[in-house]
Order: structure tokens, then C-alpha cells, then sequence
């Protein structure tokens, strides 16, 4: 029976194997043939939608990982805006708020509250962390 | 009955020591990112609480070199078997 | 792993359960997970906090604000009560091995022994573990 | 006698108190006398040089720190290059140089790479560590 | 002679391991941020290896309400204390 | 602390002391340390490694690339020979806790006892730890 999955990422990329073990694990449930309907990413996951990641070319680029997974699977791509804020991570809406010069969040990436997470949790089937 | 997953090194006794008080029978542990050192022989006394129920990651294992020095008492999934055991357990927890 | 009918009763009325096993202040796991707590109630949702290892710390009485005004999470606690947040279980071998009673703890705590924590981990209730 | 110092700062400024640390070790250093010449940020410690980031207005604000000790000390606040590109940290030349649309790295944080944090070592009577 | 830093929970045993074995006479051990709780009484053991030279930073066992709470055996320093035992030792090691 | 002659005699010849002691994979900590050793032998610099705890790990035959093409460590090592970094030193008691012998690494190492590591660590040489 397919099963809608959701994940919550707390690690930051380049800095532990946590993001890389979310992203294998949403390609697999994906390749089961459940759904993968929500990624949240919170404490150092909200690195993970960072536009300006600028990885080696012969590494694998996280922000595209998670892209290639909203293209194929519609999966939403839900970052916690309190704790990007305070970690540098803003989309167009929150730097002009914040009166910052530049953003680094971009679509499919949204900035959304913990009810977002909370919500996931409710309507899904199944709920994964990984965490550094 | 839940899924718990590890993926801090042994050294991180604290991890082990707080799911392994919670490991009730009918759960399941897996073994993933640094947790992976955790199914050396050495290791085995920390997987004691988990009576048996020892699952580890095998392309995790295999990128440390560990392939081959796995405890005999220690299951090797790939990353499918690491998703049926989420279909297994309505609840996973996470120790890190 | 059969609560007692206390404890049941707990569980019975519950939709979330956030679990503490960090130090406060020295990294950012308590409060995010205080955070995510307190969202929950005030969205309607009846929460239960488990503070398991390290996270009875934050329960320590006569915490304040840091150096350079480093906040810390005892405010988040004072807001517990505010949000209905009023199941606080506290493992009592955690509090046990750092030497504290019920008596250093800023908040009134049911002590679990580790029968009470395997029910809490097994009630088949959304938990998040920070 | 005044000595020279340098710090190795690790940890991310708002998930870790590492950061804070470093800070305020930075500041009794100069009351003491002594000179502060270098902070070197390596692994998530380069986040402390995001112009983003956004805390709450009632929170220390950590960029704003390390300027402040630039300001008055002239303390170098050096940025290790490669471990801030994989972590989405850059100033305009290497935005331009990787095609990507924006900036968080602006003066005085320098990009520049680790040569400068073994010539901070010796070149400086002590060097401390904070990691997370 | 060397000043050892370390700033993880006691829970971290791996940090007072690894800066244990390395201990001798003359050097001193600063707790800081998380390491304040091996400052309680109930975390002796783990202090063991650094014979009595153990020093503990002010500010942050103030944050953490332990004051009052510390060993009798460490003694309690603030961050003018911190840097005079840089000034004292050329050399710092940090265990994290 | 007497270092034994042999032992003096490398110390003697060093600039840089690098301590390895966490996992390789699971981290950065083990690369970002690599890559310090790497530009400071390419300066000119002669550099030594200590592996300690978990740090041990990096030096296991047999590592491979993991999967998504996470690159590891191993390739870092495999450069060490070429940039004359040959003194690698390795915590006896950190290959006997986790059941490894000298043949189950990568490279020829000196394994330390206790009192060699104190030698290493007051050797008053620069020192980064990760």
C-alpha cells in the first residue's frame, strides 16, 4: 500500500552526512512507490536552501537534490522562517521586510511557519528526522 | 512498536544509552551514518538493550570500509530495507 | 510497557509529544524544540513534553540570560503553563545521574521511571525527539 | 606583556554557543591589553560573516560583533573560501566568478584561504579554538 | 605546558578521554559553554585524569544555574581568568 | 613525557601537529583537518597527523566512495605520501577499543602509547585539533 511520507531535516549540507541520508531516503520511498509530500527543513537543515551553495562541480549539489525531487514528485520544500532568519536564509518577501540587500531563498523553496511541520506530521503517514 | 535509528558514532554513548531504554520488544534499530561503527564486534556490548533487533546500512557501511567486519548478530539492509522497515513501524525516533 | 492508569489517562488526551535530551544554552536543541511545542498549543493541539538525558537541565532553577544577553530557554519554560503545556515528564534516572531532585527543577515534573518512559514511546502519538 | 592572538572560530552563530564564546573571549582579550589581530572562520563558523543573517532585534547580533572588533582593533576577520562556498557564503568576486546572483560576504569578512589562518598561527604568540 | 579547553555536556565522554590521556602535571582544564555540568559534583569521576587543575568559566555556569552547584575541587574563573590562563600557557587545546 | 629517541628526533623536525578524532563520512571534521595539513605541506610546511578516538577510523582499508558520490576522506589520504606528510601517528588504545590492528589501515602508521601522545601534545609545537 503506498504510504505518504514526510521529513524533517536538521542537518546542514557540506557539514554532515544527515542532508545526503534525507535525500537518499526520499529518492528510495519515492522509487517504493509511496509519496514523499513534505520536506521541512529546520535548525541547520534551512542551509539546505541555500541559492548560493556553490559545491565543488564533482560533488552532488543538495539544493538541486531536493529541486529534482518538488519536479518530479511535487514534494513541497517547506523551510522554517525563524530559524533561517537568524541563520542568514531569506527569501525576496523577508529581505525586503528585513530591509536586506539581498535573498538566497528561491522557489520551490518556501519560508513557511512550524504549523507547516505540525500539519505534515497530522496528514501524513509516515514522519522521518534527520538530524546532525 | 517503533523504528528507532542511530546515526552517531559509539562514542556517542548517550544515544544508545537513551533509545536502548526505550527499545521494547517488537522495535527495530538501524544503524546509519557513523552509527555504522556501532556494528563492530568491539561495539557489541552498546547493542545489548536492543536484543538482537539490529539493523545497519549498507552503502553507508560500505563507503567506511566496514563491509566484512560486521557483528554476525547485526542485519544488513540496503536503503529499500531501510524504507520497508518505515512501512513496518507507523513511528520512527530518531537519537542523535 | 503498560502504563499506569495515570499515565494512560495522560496519553489518552494527548496529539504530540516533544522529546528533550540536550543541554540548553550550549546549543540551539532546546529551544527550537520548545518552539515547536509551544506553536503546536497555540494551535489547539494538547502537548507533552519528555525531558530525557541532558534535556532535565533546562529544568535547572536560577538559570538567567547569558553573556552578551544569550537568551536561554528558561523564558520559553515560564511560557509552558501560558500555552496549557502541563505534562512535563521527567526520566528519573537521567535526573538521578546528575545528582538533581524534583526540588532543582523550575517547573512541577512527573518523575518517570523507565517503564512510564517505554509507554510514552510506544503510545502510538506523534513524537519528535530533539 | 601584550600578546598577540588568533582565533579559530568552528561553530555557527546561532546554533551553537561556540560562537558567542569566541566573541567574548575576543573582547576580554583586548581589556586585557593584548592585541586581537586575527579570527579565522573555518568549517560552520563561516556563517558568522553572513550579511543575511537576521536575528531577532532583542538578540545579540554576531556579524555585527566581529565588525565592531574590526572597527575598533583592526582585527582581521578572515573567511576560509572553500568551506564558505560549499556552505552558500560569498563575497561579489566569487559570486561573479560562479555565475550566482548574489553576495552574503561583504568587508571587512575577507574570503581567502588556509595559508592565512598557518600564518595567523605563527605569526601570533597564542591561537584558541571554538568549536561546536 | 598546556591550557585544555572543553566545551561539550559531560555526556560527551569521548572530549575528557581524549583530553585526559593527554594530561600532565602542570597543565590546566577550563569547562566552558555545556562542560559547566561536569562541574557538578555528580560528574567527579570524569574529572579524574585532570588532578584537581580544573577551572570553570563564571558567565557560563551563572546561564546555567549551577552556581552553587560546583564541586569544591573546581575552582571558578571568569573571562579575565580565561585569558590570564591563555597568557599563562603558550599552548590551547580544544576537545569538542 | 619523555619522548622516546626516535620520537624526539621527528618532533624536533616538525611545524605543524594536525589531531584527527572524529569519524570520517558523517562529518567534515576529518576533511576540513586534511585540507589544513595539505596547504600547510604544500607551503613547505612539515606536518604530522596524530589519529585519536574516532579519528582512527579514517585510516581503515577498504573505504570507498558513498553513495550520491560522497567523496570521503580516503582520497585526501592517498594524497598525504605526495605531499611528504609521512609521520603519522596513531593512539594505540583508540585501535584497541574498536578491535583494529596496524594491517587494518590504509598507510604504515607508528602506533603510540599513552605517554608518546602526552610527548606529541607538549611538544610545544603549533597544534589544531579537530
Amino acid at each position: 500500500m503506498a504510504l505518504t511520507y514526510a521529513l524533517l531535516v536538521q542537518g546542514a549540507p557540506y557539514t554532515h552526512q544527515a542532508a545526503l541520508s534525507a535525500l537518499r531516503f526520499g529518492r528510495a520511498v519515492v522509487e517504493r512507490g509511496h509519496r514523499l509530500k513534505t520536506v521541512f527543513f529546520y535548525h541547520d537543515g534551512v542551509h539546505n536552501a541555500s541559492a548560493l551553495m556553490t559545491p565543488p562541480q564533482d560533488e552532488v549539489h543538495l539544493a538541486e537534490g531536493w529541486r529534482s525531487l518538488h519536479r518530479g514528485q511535487g514534494t513541497e520544500l517547506l523551510v522554517c522562517v525563524a530559524a533561517g532568519l537568524r541563520r542568514g536564509l531569506l527569501d525576496e518577501g523577508e529581505a525586503s521586510r528585513h530591509g536586506q540587500i539581498a535573498s538566497n531563498v528561491a522557489p520551490p523553496f518556501e519560508l513557511t511557519g512550524l504549523g507547516q511541520l505540525l500539519d505534515a506530521m497530522e496528514h501524513h503517514d509516515r514522519m522521518l528526522t534527520f538530524s546532525p | 512498536m517503533a523504528l528507532h535509528l542511530i546515526n552517531r558514532s559509539p562514542q556517542a554513548e548517550a544515544a544508545y544509552r537513551d533509545a536502548g531504554a526505550l527499545f521494547v520488544e517488537g522495535d527495530d534499530l538501524l544503524l546509519i551514518e557513523d552509527a555504522c561503527y556501532a556494528a563492530l564486534p568491539a561495539a557489541a556490548d552498546l547493542l545489548t538493550p536492543f536484543r538482537g533487533r539490529v539493523a545497519v546500512l549498507d552503502e553507508d557501511l560500505q563507503a567506511r570500509g566496514l563491509s566484512g567486519r560486521v557483528d554476525a548478530r547485526v542485519t544488513i539492509v540496503d536503503m529499500t530495507g531501510f524504507v520497508t522497515l518505515t512501512e513496518k513501524h507507523d513511528s520512527a525516533m530518531s537519537w542523535f | 510497557m503498560t502504563p499506569s492508569q495515570s499515565l494512560a489517562q495522560d496519553l489518552a488526551e494527548l496529539d504530540l509529544i516533544v522529546v528533550l535530551r540536550h543541554a540548553p544554552h550550549g546549543s540551539q536543541w532546546v529551544r527550537e524544540g520548545l518552539d515547536v511545542a509551544l506553536v503546536a498549543a497555540a494551535f489547539g493541539k494538547r502537548v507533552a513534553l519528555l525531558f530525557q538525558g541532558d534535556g532535565v537541565l533546562s529544568l535547572l532553577t536560577g538559570q538567567q540570560a547569558g553573556p552578551l544577553g544569550q537568551k536561554g530557554t528558561h523564558p520559553q519554560m515560564a511560557m509552558l503553563e501560558m500555552y496549557d503545556i502541563e505534562t512535563l515528564w521527567v526520566s528519573g534516572s537521567a535526573l538521578a545521574q546528575r545528582g538533581l531532585m524534583p526540588d532543582d527543577l523550575m517547573l512541577p515534573v512527573r518523575v518517570m521511571d523507565v517503564e512510564d518512559c517505554r509507554a510514552v514511546a510506544h503510545a502510538q502519538l506523534p513524537t519528535l525527539v530533539f
